[in-house]
């Protein structure tokens, strides 16, 4: 068989770029070895949010007492929520076939190999077959990486894909790595009764975050019980008795903490495997492609984490468009300005843009930042949750927005505005002249775009 | 970015002024912060016809 | 005493604008009879914002057991839950006057009288004054209208006002008006446990919503068991036992309904006593303004509900600024084209621009509408609110974005997102192309744009 695109990899890469080209009348395939849907729908972004949902409502139950909404008994049914979170990943596993099912994209259920730039060997339990494309897309996304301390193979030392679907909360867990996906996983464990340790081998967590984010949230977690000690190293991991004995050497020396399970949480790295044959120019953190996804082979592109760019889910899927519209002899460039990252902690952490110290690098001191607190917004405080602020970073000299950075209720869909603000070179004047709707969160992103220009409203 | 070329458009000026062969860089927006609208380049288009005429 | 402004009414319009002028180097005077915030602070938007996540929290209780999270005996507490809504006004109304303290403006708390365009008179319990001033903000508000059906002064037959201060829950209610107040009243009340009625005189509620968002959330209400009669008339209430009689005329005839109260939210009038001896043009929504919020007295500005325009606090707020700053020289216009418009049911509603047939009338059939379903959305499965849609209208010669429509999980965060996009004329392309973060609520809005465009990727 022969097809105009074959995409290795359905996720949100591979399989948005399939329905996009399908969309667009071409003739596609899609190699898919393992579930559609991807690390994202199976093992990421979906089973996470449903378990930190999960932890939310959990927590908000103590909350719903000043509502006036009295519980008794309330626990958790860890059985009933890994149930929730699976049958929601079932629904959207379907989904998406179905998508692609009427569409008309041809999906195959093996595992790929390229033979060369326009041949596909796939691989099933019980045979093979070859395709060709004219075209081929490859989104064959990442794994977690290992880090090879003596003990990392133990059993209890777990991946993020085993923390989905512990079949009981642990009374204690230890996370290696206070990126996106360690904070997110201590902060659900953490709200639902494990005792959590965060260890960061970093100055402070989240890295890439602003700063001020950085630090709020590490309050914020300690606040909730969750120990967060950076510029600290895990050296091993023993077995002691029924825990796990983890050796770290903190900035005041080494120490040790018995744990029940060591979840290693330190970044993920590109599957290359379905085209090592090939000779696709690669740098250390993944596959090399021009601003329209195209790999150094012709007909080749790339999209989603084997990029190494963001490794989000969003990016994964519209460097996808870009690359099936490339494919199909449209021109189209992918644009890295406005890449909103969401964090799905209590509260939430959103950023879109540059942080402050990032815009200092570039602007020196020709930048402003205004600052909104989420204590002086109505909605927050009838929402009962008024933690956190908006910080928003332009240049001087025109006020154009350069940054986003927000921790607080809402924070997740509060950046959309944010982003789209970025993407279509808004001024603070604009966000601050923009009505928005009274009561919601999202005011606090006008006010503190009047904050940058001298005049906030709801705050001395 | 150049200070100098930061030219405040709406996107949908943008469109019309690139269908229309207009350059931004000699229209004064009269949007929200300064920003050329859709009706600035339409005012700008009508003129340049007026004159023309 | 002489004032550069003085404003007369402490709600959204007033304080808002007193602060802004204060800010700009003013000397600004305030005076406010009943409660600094005004009718939204008091008695408006934040009281019924309160009671209303008061409401959502007890239903999503029965949505919590899908999560896992299981509770026994789980009740309202009625006093606790208006004891918050009194302390969030509370902490809120401080607020507003520590602001106005901090940015140097005099309030004066009493009834004032405008004597001439300069002159202002002061009532206290005990005693009056006089103070003059070089520009004056009226922003004296709007109150409940009545309408005088036989019976309209029995006891049980309430406004908004004491309906957000009712001592228990009532048994059964009958709200007499279809607009926002009166469904998000229904919405609260028929979610903690009232038998609710909702009696309109217009073809559907939400009359100024898109038609398709009218007719979802009547089955919503409906849904929760609450009961929407269209095209009714209330004739008369009558005192019949513990009960109110309310006889009312449908389209299939006359009926009557009993129960224990009725609740009037037939719109707002609004408050012109303050300067009824002045000679302000009027028509028979208000005070007529300019888009500069000129009365037609040179140096009398005019904000809020008093303008009749929306009767929204954020409309107020904006046209303050507006008016604040035209009073200090400078030539700013209210722009009305992106004012969002938001309904705090559950799920929520929000919309800003043109509804579909508004945009017909104006484009004929050069629209286009996107649509998208929150069922098709992760973020929604993930939070187990997947009822609801958003709709975007645009032309079909630019796809400039005309309105867009939301009911769903999160509405009224997400239409900042649109307003914005209105405001800046950007075309469903940019909506489209703007990266949205994944699994966000957010996303449906991107995907709308998409199907307008005729390429959703998450839709057949
Ligand atoms: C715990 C966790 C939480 C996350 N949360 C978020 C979040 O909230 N938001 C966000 O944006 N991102 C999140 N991410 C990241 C997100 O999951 C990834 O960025 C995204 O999945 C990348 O998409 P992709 O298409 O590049 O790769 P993947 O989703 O990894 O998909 C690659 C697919 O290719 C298949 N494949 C590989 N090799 C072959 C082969 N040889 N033949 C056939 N098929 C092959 C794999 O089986 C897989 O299905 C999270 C990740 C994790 C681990
Ligand atoms: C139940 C309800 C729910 C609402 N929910 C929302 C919502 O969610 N979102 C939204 O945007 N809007 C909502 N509104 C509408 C909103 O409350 C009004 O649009 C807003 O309050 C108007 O602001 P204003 O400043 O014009 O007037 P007001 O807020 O009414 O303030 C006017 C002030 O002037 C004072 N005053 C009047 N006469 C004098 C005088 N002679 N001397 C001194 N002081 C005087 C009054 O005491 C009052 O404090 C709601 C309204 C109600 C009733």
């Amino acid at each position: 068989m022969h097809y105009d695109i074959v995409v290795i990899g359905g996720g949100p890469g591979g399989y948005v770029s399939a329905i996009y080209a399908a969309k667009k009348g071409a003739r596609v395939g899609l190699v898919e070895k393992r579930d559609l849907g991807g690390t994202c729908l199976n093992r990421g972004c979906i089973p996470t949010k449903a378990l930190s949902h999960c932890a939310q409502i959990y927590q908000s139950l103590g909350n719903a007492k000043n509502f006036g909404i009295l519980a008794e008994n309330v626990k958790i049914d860890w059985q009933l929520a890994q149930g929730q979170k699976d049958s929601i990943v079932r629904t959207l596993g379907k989904g998406v076939e179905n998508l692609l099912k009427a569409n008309g994209v041809s999906v195959f259920r093996g595992e790929a190999k390229l033979e060369d730039e326009r041949r596909i060997r796939i691989y099933y339990s019980g045979g093979q077959q070859v395709i060709t494309a004219e075209n081929i897309i490859l989104a064959t996304g990442s794994k977690p990486a290992v880090i090879p301390f003596p003990g990392h193979d133990l059993p209890g030392v777990i991946t993020s894909e085993e923390a989905l679907a512990l079949s009981k909360i642990p009374d204690s867990m230890l996370v290696i790595g206070g990126g996106v996906i360690g904070v997110e996983m201590a902060c659900i464990y953490g709200s639902i009764g494990s005792n959590v340790t965060v260890v960061e081998l970093l100055p402070r967590i989240l890295p890439r975050a602003d700063e001020e984010i950085s630090s709020e949230i590490k309050k914020v977690l300690q606040s909730k019980g969750i120990k967060v000690l950076t510029g600290t190293r895990v050296e091993s991991v023993e077995k002691e008795k029924d825990l796990l004995k983890v050796n770290i050497i903190t900035p005041d020396g080494p120490r040790s903490i018995a744990v029940e399970k060591v979840l290693v949480a330190v970044g993920r790295k590109p599957d290359l495997e379905a085209f090592e044959d090939l000779n696709i120019d690669l740098d250390k953190s993944g596959v090399i492609v021009d601003d329209f996804m195209r790999t150094s082979l012709k007909n080749v592109y790339a999209v989603g984490d084997i990029t190494g760019k963001f490794q989000l889910a969003h990016v994964a899927a519209h460097q996808g468009i870009v690359a099936a519209s490339n494919a199909l002899g449209e021109n189209k460039r992918m644009d890295y300005r406005a890449v909103p990252s969401c964090i799905f902690t209590n509260p939430e952490i959103a950023y879109v843009g540059l942080t402050e110290s990032e815009a200092r690098e570039i602007y020196g001191d020709d930048i402003r930042v205004g600052r909104f607190p989420f204590v002086a917004s109505g909605r927050a405080l009838t929402l009962g949750e008024s933690l956190g602020f908006v910080k928003i970073v332009a240049d001087s000299r025109w006020n154009e927005i350069l940054g986003v950075h927000i921790i607080g209720p809402g924070a997740t869909e509060l950046i959309a505005e944010a982003a789209l603000a970025i993407r279509l070179e808004c001024t603070a004047q604009e966000l601050a002249d923009t009505i928005h709707a009274h009561p919601t969160l999202s005011e606090t992103i006008m006010e503190a775009a009047m904050d940058l220009l001298g005049t906030p409203i709801h705050k001395m | 970015k150049n200070q100098e070329k930061f030219i405040k458009a709406t996107p949908l000026a943008r469109k019309i002024a690139k269908e229309n062969n207009v350059d931004l860089s000699l229209i004064a927006g009269t949007g929200p912060g300064g920003r050329i609208t859709e009706e600035d380049v339409r005012k700008y288009i009508e003129n340049k016809l007026n004159v023309k005429k």
